[in-house]
């Protein structure tokens, strides 16, 4: 082939767009500083909208394969969406890369050579967080999250490693419940010393609205994780203030990559900040690039591009990191926290890092060794 | 028992919420029986409205009654355009077409807002919690949606069950043809009504948007639970649509409060909890598929057609 | 009201022709009414009595020929206009609004638009009517036959209309109120109250109305006064069947 | 007398405040023609609503050929030979007229769960059905659908739909209403013709009709039976003439 | 049937058309359109399902995409615990949406109107979270399914064209079955139900009883596209059972023509053609497919087949 395809599977319409529209600046802003050009070829990158439904992502993921016959397919926000599509990209022996999904089937029985992951597997990061609360000497927490996968594994997550009382338990039915005060009055009477969230998107504007607003914030301190992230931060405003989360990459992490990747994205996209979905986008395009650069562009040889995805050739702007057995990144995690930055504005701030190298729990059940 | 008491008052201003948001449902579709699929979109650009005049005027009082009017005149032109022409129609003609509406709007708003969502802070008088017994603090803002729910109940209740134009508009839902020929300009009527009716969404819109999100979509899932209240209630009562709000919400937070402690009592922990979750999810739907097999005209039946 | 001369004409329909979809119902049919006469239209079923009406009121608009009423050229007017210019309806099949009450059936609509000397009110209904004054809080769905009738009828009256248009307003009512409203309807026309009435007992047009039309598919195939209907058996019998 | 076909003991009906049907016991000889009248609201579509079970009545009950039917629903009196045509015209108004009297026909012949063939080809089916438009005078309107029929037309189709359900006794309800003086006149005999079929209860202002068909009258006054006999003591009953036919119909005499 | 106007050759042609698209894809060397057509020709068999009970039978079901869900889990699960025969799969697909239907049915059908559309959505959001709540079948990540069905050697479900006629010859089954039922005598009473109940009663027939043997066959016809659809998406999730789901199937159906026999294939063509093709424009498809909609209601009584139907008489 006389140049390299690209299929990038993300949400483009709906209220989730505004994630695969981050996803989508980052991968091209990659591409920019690539030259537009791996190993000389020119890219043509296919974007495709999955609508968060399974069955379009999946059709998506046929047409990328079937109709465009790229080399490599990047993207999926959901869980569920890349469940039902991968399939289809392992059969063909299309590399598919996952720029955020991490569901445990994929760090564990359903790890495939030809998949990657350059985000995190789902538990990684509540753990982190429970990791902090017991760095910070919390004795109980009450959980709140939605009622969905993502959800339960979150919370799973954070009792993994919580080592103090977990006094309370509930899910909110999702995505349509309005209203949290029943949780947050059972939070409240609860008398635990915290509470711990995970509501992304547009249900952690509305949470934290109603924490904030029911006064609770001055009496119980949150912990979250993936619910303030940058596009979520310009409606939370002040509710957000001071509010600790943990993730494998924040927009100040002090590495050359990372500060050129911010720096440019601001300059490229003005009026937008990154996001980690974008730095996971970012670091796909760069891992794609590792592995047509070391076969020097013969992309059927798929077991030398493997063999060097594996070893993480690039420079990731989250640091270095590796890849465990099951192509699931073994990575730091840094504790962050909202603060208003020189310019004024609210911005998500690196305090610490909680974790060193950290794996996943499953990748023990991956068969690949 | 404190903690019940609260968790009812919760039920309570929740059930108020949800009338506010079934209240322009209930004029178009309970008492002109329209489908209005597009009374999310109203919804949601009411939110919008408000969002961008708050921003513009830094007055939220000012920019709330433009965001009003704005949806006022949108559901007007949205009524002569197009939707007058489906009066007479099929009920399915209406879903399909408010349907379009939908995918229309929200595309819109993308387009022009972006896809990012928008903030609605409070103003800081309605940020400070209100002591309204002693010890019992409640977010002010919360009273204040709890008066304007009220308010609105009352004066649907008067406008339509009290007044010619109320008599006029149930008349002519039930037959345009003669009430036409005894001389009322139905058309007119109906626009207007609708348009009252997209401002009522659009107040329920900005009403929420503080303490819920400014989002594309936002009026969808609100859409299928201000359809669940006016279902319970009994189609085309007003009445019946606020005991259903106030019921639901109730029931709803209730629910969500102490359903997983009890079914924690009867069932094995494991069982328990993924039981509980998964029932107090279903909860409102579960209470609907009970009332309307009890009673399939909802709690209220208005006369019958 | 009584006033009103009986040489003005206040509705004359003139070679008018209406269509349902793509059937052709009326073909050129004319009829006339003066101010305070009383006009009968008859003719065997479907033969397009209804139709005349709907096409007057502008429900079935006419899609050639003129309707002029109270001066004004009414075709292609919207039907709310040209009942504002004075027309009350008893539509056939009641069509009463049957999720509002009795009451509100009645005053829904009502006005005293010309400002007639002694209007009907709610009250002058009840006597007229006393059934519906013992059902004026029921819904108008639970009524019988009979009382929606009435409040048919009832309820084009509070209108104070011009012209009275009935098309069928007895049917299903009770002989006694039959004859009351028969006598209602003399009653008013001495009132110089204007009428035209679509009903099948020829025997009780043939006494009040002043003058008759036969219709015959879509036409108009014969007029005259109420003696030479009379006069003319052979004429009920052609087109009546009696 | 013959045991009677219909019998009806103590019925009550109540709407809120309303009692439409009080406390009324009637009885329906096979082979006579039983008219109902009344004044409007007296309860008359309501008794026959209940006899053929529209209404469930509060309390009393309703013997028919019999058998203790108050309880039942209607389509299973319906098979037992009960059918009625209603006040306020009750059609499929998106069916044609004959789709309308063969499905009736098809609901007394076997069950209707035949998914395959084709219902409309069923030729007995059809023929009955266009044997009950013939004697209603609708013969040549058969393929019209209801709604763009005349309203005398879907009155006299009311009559032919009951009909072809071949019942044992046919309930008519205003049957003479929206019907001009030739369809008036040709019902008439029609219902003379039916009764030597079918044991009819007819419910009628039209008074000519009702004394010229009538073997006996019921009359009902707020839901109570106040007489009940033939045509002739009914006219001049004093309590009657008040109440309902007035002056008028009491001294003119037909036939 | 016989008559030859614009509406019936349109219909004629587009079944020509999908019977000839595997040649066409063989031919271009594109073997998308055949994917894409798998999955339209499927929904197109759940909308007609929809349609015989919504344009023929009267009842609004806002719940019909739970019976693509109880049809896909019912292949997915026995997939999942071993047992991997087609013959064993389907028929328990289509047995346990009957059953299900027959449930739901029983109960739903005490309301009418409105009421009838929220009960049904009420009870197929029911089975979303309780599928939701499988987590032994992936909760609401749902559930792959690693091999399609087996049917002993006979067809090869994995072959795109062999698994494509398939689907296209469940559609047509289905089609030719709701054309015989909907002309039968049970067709013409459930017909004559959704026309006028009270007279329907009162001539003889117990209205709830045929309502509801209609309601679980529209059910299993609608569980059996649920079965193709798992086997075509190799996946099932409770999403495919989320309200937004059974609106979809409404708009197909409405779209194309309610109470028409192909009026629901066109439908799904157009829709799932039109999103498909307006997202391959632009990232705004509703701006353009929403008043489209509009304007097909505004302008074309009866959906679609409607305004075909009008062409002739222009
Ligand atoms: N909505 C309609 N669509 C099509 N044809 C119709 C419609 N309404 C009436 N017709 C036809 O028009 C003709 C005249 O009907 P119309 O109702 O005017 O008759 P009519 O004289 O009032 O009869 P009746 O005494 O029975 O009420 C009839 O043949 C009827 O079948
Ligand atoms: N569903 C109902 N709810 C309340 N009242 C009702 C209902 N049905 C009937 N009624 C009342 O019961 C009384 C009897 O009504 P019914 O229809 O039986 O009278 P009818 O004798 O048939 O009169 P008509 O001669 O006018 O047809 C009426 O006064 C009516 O208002
Ligand atoms: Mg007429
Ligand atoms: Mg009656």
């Amino acid at each position: 082939a006389d140049s390299v395809k690209i299929g990038f599977v993300s949400t483009f319409s709906g209220p989730t767009a505004v994630i695969g529209n981050d996803m989508r600046n980052s991968f091209e802003l990659a591409l920019d500083h690539l030259g537009r050009k791996i190993d000389g070829k020119p890219v043509e990158v296919i974007y495709e909208d999955d609508q968060q439904k399974p069955d379009v992502g999946k059709q998506k993921t046929e047409k990328l394969v079937q109709s465009d016959k790229v080399d490599f397919i990047v993207g999926y926000i959901w869980s569920n969406v890349l469940l039902a599509s991968l399939k289809t990209a392992v059969d063909s022996k299309t590399f598919l890369i996952s720029a955020n999904a991490g569901p445990s089937q994929l760090a564990g029985e359903l790890c495939s050579p030809y998949v990657f992951s350059t985000s995190w597997q789902n538990d990684q990061t509540p753990q982190a967080v429970g990791t902090y609360m017991n760095q910070k000497g919390v004795k109980s927490v009450f959980l709140i999250g939605p009622n969905y996968a993502a959800g339960k594994d979150m919370l799973a997550g954070v009792k993994s490693t919580f080592k103090g009382q977990v006094v309370g338990e509930e899910y909110t039915v999702w995505p349509s419940q309005l209203d949290f005060s029943a949780e947050l009055t059972k939070a409240k009477n609860s008398k635990a010393e915290s509470i711990f969230v995970f509501y992304p998107g547009a249900a952690g504007v509305q949470f934290l609205n109603q924490y904030a607003q029911a006064g609770i914030k001055q009496q119980i301190p949150l912990y979250t994780a993936f619910t303030i992230d940058e596009l979520s931060l310009p409606l939370q405003k002040d509710n957000a203030l001071g509010v600790p989360g943990a993730q494998q990459w924040v927009n100040d992490l002090p590495n050359e990559e990372n500060k050129k990747f911010v720096a440019d994205y601001r300059k490229k996209y003005p009026g937008l900040r990154p996001t980690f979905y974008g730095a996971q986008s970012y670091d796909a395009a760069n891992l794609i690039n590792s592995a047509v650069v070391a076969v020097k562009g013969d992309l059927t040889k798929k077991d030398a591009m493997k063999a060097e995805m594996e070893k993480v050739n690039f420079k990731s702007v989250r640091g270095p990191f590796k890849y465990g057995n099951n192509h699931i990144p073994i990575q730091n995690f840094y504790l962050q926290d909202v603060v208003k930055d020189a310019e004024g504005q609210l911005s998500l701030k690196t305090v610490a890092t909680i974790v060193k190298d950290d794996q996943d729990r499953f990748h023990d059940k991956c068969p690949m060794k | 028992m404190y903690l019940v008491v609260e968790q009812l008052l919760n039920g309570l201003q929740f059930g108020l919420l949800l009338f506010l948001l079934a209240a322009g449902l209930t004029l178009v579709f309970g008492i002109m029986d329209f489908v209005n699929l597009a009374h999310g979109s109203l919804y949601m650009m009411g939110a919008y409205f408000a969002a961008t005049f708050v921003a513009w005027t830094g007055s939220f009082v000012l920019g709330a009654l433009m965001a009003l009017g704005a949806t006022l005149l949108l559901g007007i032109v949205l009524e002569y355009v197009a939707l007058r022409h489906l009066y007479g129609r099929d009920h399915l003609d209406q879903v399909l077409a408010t349907f379009g509406l939908i995918l229309f709007f929200n595309d819109a708003v993308r387009l022009i807002w972006g896809p990012a969502g928008l903030a609605l802070p409070l103003p800081a008088w309605l940020t400070v919690p209100v002591q309204i017994i002693p010890g019992v603090y409640y977010p002010a803002y919360r009273l204040m949606i709890i008066v304007v729910a009220l308010a609105v109940a009352a004066m649907l209740y008067l406008v339509v069950m009290r007044t010619r134009i109320g008599m006029l508009i149930r008349a002519g839902a039930s037959n345009r043809e003669m009430i036409g020929a005894l001389g009322i300009n139905i058309k007119l009527l109906f626009t207007l009504v609708f348009g009252l009716g997209a401002a009522l969404a659009g107040l329920a819109g900005l009403m929420q948007a503080p303490i819920l999100t400014v989002q594309i979509g936002m009026g969808e899932n609100i859409l299928i639970l201000a359809f669940v209240i006016i279902v319970i209630g009994g189609i085309g009562s007003i009445r019946g649509a606020f005991m259903a709000a106030i019921f639901v919400g109730i029931i709803d937070t209730m629910g969500r409060a102490f359903l997983p402690d009890l079914l924690r009592k009867v069932l094995s922990g494991a069982a328990a909890s993924t039981a509980a979750p998964a029932l107090s999810s279903m909860l409102i739907y579960l209470l609907m598929a009970i009332i309307l097999v009890l009673r399939p005209e909802g709690l209220f039946p208005a006369a019958k057609r | 009201m009584a006033e009103t001369k009986m040489t003005e004409t206040l509705l004359a329909v003139d070679g008018i022709e209406t269509c349902y979809g793509l059937s052709q119902v009326l073909f050129g049919l004319s009829l006339k009414i003066k101010s305070g006469e009383m006009v009968a239209l008859m003719g065997r079923n479907g033969m397009g009595k209804t139709t005349t009406i709907r096409s007057i009121m502008g429900l079935t608009p006419a899609r050639s020929g003129a309707i002029r009423f109270a001066g004004e050229a009414v075709r292609g007017l919207p039907s709310y206009k040209i009942a504002k210019l004075g027309i009350g309806l008893v539509p056939e099949g009641r069509q009463i609004f049957p999720n509002l009450t009795v009451r509100e059936n009645l005053v829904a609509a009502s006005g005293n638009r010309f400002s007639a000397s002694d209007p009907w009110t709610i009250d002058k209904i009840h006597a007229l009517f006393p059934r519906l004054a013992e059902r004026t809080n029921n819904m108008g769905v639970t009524l019988s036959g009979g009382e929606q009738q009435m409040l048919a009828i009832g309820r084009a009256l509070m209108t104070n209309p011009k012209l009275l248009i009935l098309d069928e307003a007895t049917e299903g009512l009770a002989p006694l109120i039959r004859d009351e409203i028969w006598s209602c309807l003399s009653m008013l026309k001495e009132r110089g109250q204007s009428v035209l009435v679509i009903d099948k007992n020829v025997g009780n047009l043939a006494r009040i109305a002043d003058r008759h039309y036969i219709i015959e598919r879509g036409r108009t195939v014969w007029s005259g006064t109420s003696e030479e209907l009379i006069a003319e058996p052979d004429l009920q019998h052609k087109y009546l069947g009696i | 007398m013959p045991d009677p076909l219909l019998r009806v003991d103590n019925l009550v009906r109540r709407f809120g405040g309303i009692t439409a049907t009080d406390n009324l016991s009637m009885e329906v000889v096979p082979g006579e023609l039983h008219a109902i009248i009344g004044p409007n609201g007296a309860g008359k579509t309501t008794l026959i609503s209940q006899l053929t079970g529209q209404v469930m009545p509060n309390s009393g009950t309703i013997r028919f050929a019999g058998r203790d039917v108050t309880n039942l629903p209607s389509y299973k009196r319906s098979r037992l030979g009960l059918a009625r045509s209603f006040q306020i015209t009750s059609l499929l108004k998106d069916f044609s007229a004959i789709d309308n009297v063969a499905l009736a026909a098809q609901a007394h012949d076997g069950h209707s769960f035949r998914f395959w063939g084709s219902a409309r080809k069923e030729r007995h089916l059809r023929e009955a059905a266009r044997a009950a438009l013939e004697r209603v005078g609708l013969g040549t309107r058969a393929d019209i659908v209801v709604s763009q029929l005349s309203h005398g037309e879907q009155r006299e189709l009311e009559l032919a739909v009951a009909l072809a359900t071949r019942p044992q006794l046919l309930l008519l309800d205003e049957p003479m209403a929206g019907l001009g003086v030739t369809e008036s006149t040709r019902m008439v005999a029609l219902l003379k013709e039916l009764r030597k079929e079918v044991t009819i209860v007819l419910v009628e202002h039209d008074m000519e009709a009702v004394f010229a068909l009538a073997d006996r009258i019921t009359v009902l006054v707020y839901g109570r039976v106040i007489a009940c006999d033939v045509p002739d003591a009914i006219r001049k009953h004093d309590e009657v003439k008040r109440a309902y036919l007035g002056e008028q119909h009491a001294v003119t005499r037909h036939g | 049937m016989r008559k030859l106007n614009v509406s019936n050759a349109v219909a004629a042609l587009m079944c020509a058309a999908l019977m000839l698209l595997p040649l066409y894809s063989a031919v271009t060397g594109n073997i998308f359109i055949l994917t894409l057509f798998t999955r339209i020709v499927i929904f197109a068999l759940a909308a007609a399902s929809l349609n015989l009970i919504m344009g023929y039978g009267g009842m609004m079901s806002f719940g019909h995409a739970a019976y693509l869900g109880i049809g896909g889990y019912a292949v997915g699960i026995l997939a999942a615990e071993g047992i991997g025969s087609g013959f064993i799969q389907w028929p328990v697909a289509l047995a346990v949406s009957a059953l299900f239907a027959l449930l739901i049915g029983a109960l739903s059908l005490r309301t009418r109107g409105v009421y009838f559309i929220m009960i049904t959505l009420a009870f197929a959001q029911m089975a979303y979270y309780i599928a939701s709540a499988l987590s032994r079948y992936g909760g609401d990540d749902g559930l792959t399914v690693y091999k399609r069905s087996d049917f002993a050697g006979l067809i090869n479900l994995s072959d795109r064209n062999q698994f494509y006629y398939l689907c296209l010859a469940c559609l047509f089954g289905g089609l030719y079955l709701i054309w015989r039922i909907v002309n039968s005598r049970f067709g013409l009473v459930v017909q004559g139900v959704r026309s006028n109940e009270q007279r329907m009663q009162a001539i003889g027939f117990h209205a709830n009883r045929y309502r509801l043997v209609c309601f679980v066959i529209s059910g299993t016809i609608c569980g059996l596209a649920g079965a193709l659809l798992a086997n075509n998406t190799d996946f099932v999730s409770p999403a495919v059972m989320y309200w937004t789901r059974s609106g979809d199937l409404m708009v197909m159906v409405i779209l194309g023509g309610m109470g028409s026999l192909f009026g629901p294939v066109i439908g799904a063509i157009v829709y799932l053609l039109l999103e498909e093709l307006l997202s391959q424009f632009t990232e705004y498809s509703g701006l353009i497919l929403g008043p489209v909609l509009l304007l097909i209601v505004l302008f074309a009584r009866g959906g679609i087949m409607g305004l075909l139907g009008r062409m002739r008489r222009g």
